[in-house]
């Protein structure tokens, strides 16, 4: 009985690498274990009086996660191109039609339209004190303008407007990044002032407040523009029917 | 005194959404859960914010904002739902009153 | 007694959860999945991570299941044309 | 005395997910998630009371300006299945 034909040698090579492998993250974990566990966090902490703001979650946000938010904007703007992509081909030269809406939908719907806005503002610009930020108001903007958009469908946002928005302020986020790069050599430096911050100061924490002003700008404009060939489509495509 | 005030207010909001949650199970009909559910936790919410300001009167101005969120926004969504079950509905709803509002409307 | 709330959350997030996976009709599907959403809120909320349950009160509430409605919409009106 | 009050909220929180989970159409549904929204909003100004942080406020404004825009758009949707 030749062990050859029962266990091939790639088998045999390929279970060896395997369990290699498994043992060596499994050590990996214990050494995380017993070394890294507890002390990433307290670093974080105590990293946090350099960066100066009154919520530790956000310096973690900004600063050594700041890179990651490039990925994020990257990854949304992609999303935003798909949808225009595939949503955007209908014809609009039909007539438009206006369709019968709910009184009070649209009375409220207008009515709201500004504090749900101003809201958004207020989460945004207070992003380094409290819980929120840019991301967190910029789709509370766009909620707004969705509870627009089905009060009444024959409404349609400036586009060049929207995209002017998005593209400045993407480049504007990587000029604060490279500036932070040279001044203080590192990608997204506080190169602002920054005494220690306190709740409720609402002018501190150096670049942070700058970051997500732009960030909720950008997220704000492209899910609006989501949520506008998602509730537009629909529309056309019922008129040009009938 | 402030504080027993606020006990007093919490317990009535609580007891109030006790009956909203009554009502939305025993209740037979969708538009009568409605009528049930809505009412009694707007006002419950009402005063629970209320109780909260009892307790803590620093938060007042935020907790009156709150509010009045609540009663700006929570109507709208019930008076939507409830136009659009009684537009699926209306024929298995029993009325003995022969009257009806909505009667004209389209669709 | 904080400890009890966090114990129905969990249940209550669990069954909805089942719930939604169970479900025949889709747009009950994202209807339950809406109740996973408001349950998690709770639960971020009680764990003392407001940004997430910030996060999740925007977007698990309000834009997702639009996103996931109005593409329900388009879809199903393709289907009944093929 | 606190606890009790959240407990009792988690209380009628559970009467209302029981109508949640069994509703046997969509509107039954929908009703639960608006009244379970609204009971959520109020339970948690209650918690962050609880935690004495008046910057936990902002989630249930969140909830209060945000969490009826599900609601609505589930009305519009059983509006145009009609």
């Amino acid at each position: 009985m030749n062990l050859k034909k029962v266990l091939p040698l790639k088998h045999i090579l390929l279970s060896i690498l395997s369990s290699a492998l498994l043992l060596s993250v499994l050590g990996l974990l214990m050494q995380v274990k017993t070394n890294l566990y507890k002390n990433v966090g307290d670093i974080f902490l105590n990293l946090n009086m350099q960066t100066a703001t009154a919520n530790a979650v956000t310096s973690v946000v900004t600063f050594f996660r700041g890179i990651d938010t490039v990925g994020e904007v990257t990854v949304l703007f992609l999303a935003t191109s798909g949808i225009a992509l595939m949503l955007s081909d209908t014809q609009r030269t039909c007539e438009k039609v206006v369709k019968q809406e709910s009184f009070i939908l649209n009375v409220g719907s207008r009515l709201l339209l500004s504090v749900i806005v101003l809201f958004g503002v207020y989460i945004i610009i207070h992003g380094h004190l409290s819980p929120g930020g840019g991301f967190q108001g910029g789709v509370v903007i766009a909620t707004a303008f969705l509870l627009l958009f089905l009060a009444n469908p024959n409404m349609s946002l400036s586009h060049s407007i929207l995209t002017l928005g998005e593209s400045l302020s993407g480049v504007a986020y990587v000029l604060v990044a490279l500036i932070g790069l040279f001044k203080m050599n590192i990608l997204l430096g506080n190169f602002l002032p920054h005494p220690i911050g306190e709740i409720g100061e609402l002018v501190s924490g150096g670049i942070i407040p700058v970051i997500y002003i732009l960030v909720g700008i950008k997220v704000g404009s492209e899910m609006s523009v989501i949520v506008e060939y998602f509730s537009k489509e629909d529309y056309y495509k019922e008129v040009c029917d009938a | 005194m402030l504080v027993f005030l606020g006990y007093i207010l919490g317990f009535l909001g609580v007891a109030l959404f006790f009956i909203s949650g009554l009502g939305l199970l025993r209740m037979p009909d969708t538009l009568t859960r409605m009528q049930a559910a809505t009412k009694a936790s707007t006002l419950g919410s009402l005063l629970v914010i209320l109780a909260i300001a009892c307790f803590e009167p620093d938060w007042t101005f935020k907790l009156i904002v709150l509010a009045v969120f609540i009663l700006i926004t929570n109507p709208i969504s019930s008076s939507l739902l409830a136009m659009t079950t009684y537009k699926r509905f209306y024929k298995h709803i029993y009325n003995t009153s022969g009257a009806d509002a909505l009667k004209g409307e389209d669709k | 007694m904080i400890g009890l709330l966090i114990l129905f959350t969990f249940l209550a997030i669990i069954t909805v959860a089942l719930g939604a996976i169970l479900s025949k009709d889709i747009t009950q599907s994202v209807m339950l999945f809406m109740g996973v959403g408001l349950g998690s809120v709770v639960l971020f909320f009680i764990f003392q991570a407001p940004d997430v349950a910030l996060t999740e009160a925007v977007i698990g509430t309000g834009l997702s299941t639009a996103v996931f409605l109005l593409g329900i919409m388009h879809t199903s009106q393709e289907e009944m044309e093929s | 005395m606190l606890n009790f009050l959240i407990l009792l909220i988690a209380l009628s929180l559970f009467l209302v997910l029981i109508r949640f989970l069994r509703g046997p159409t969509l509107a039954d549904r929908v009703v639960a998630f608006d009244s379970m929204s609204i009971i959520t909003t109020s339970l948690l100004v209650v918690l962050s009371f609880y935690f004495h942080k008046s910057l936990y406020l902002d989630v249930a404004f969140v909830f209060g300006l945000i969490g009826f825009v599900g609601t609505v758009v589930f009305a519009k949707f059983l509006d145009k299945e009609l």
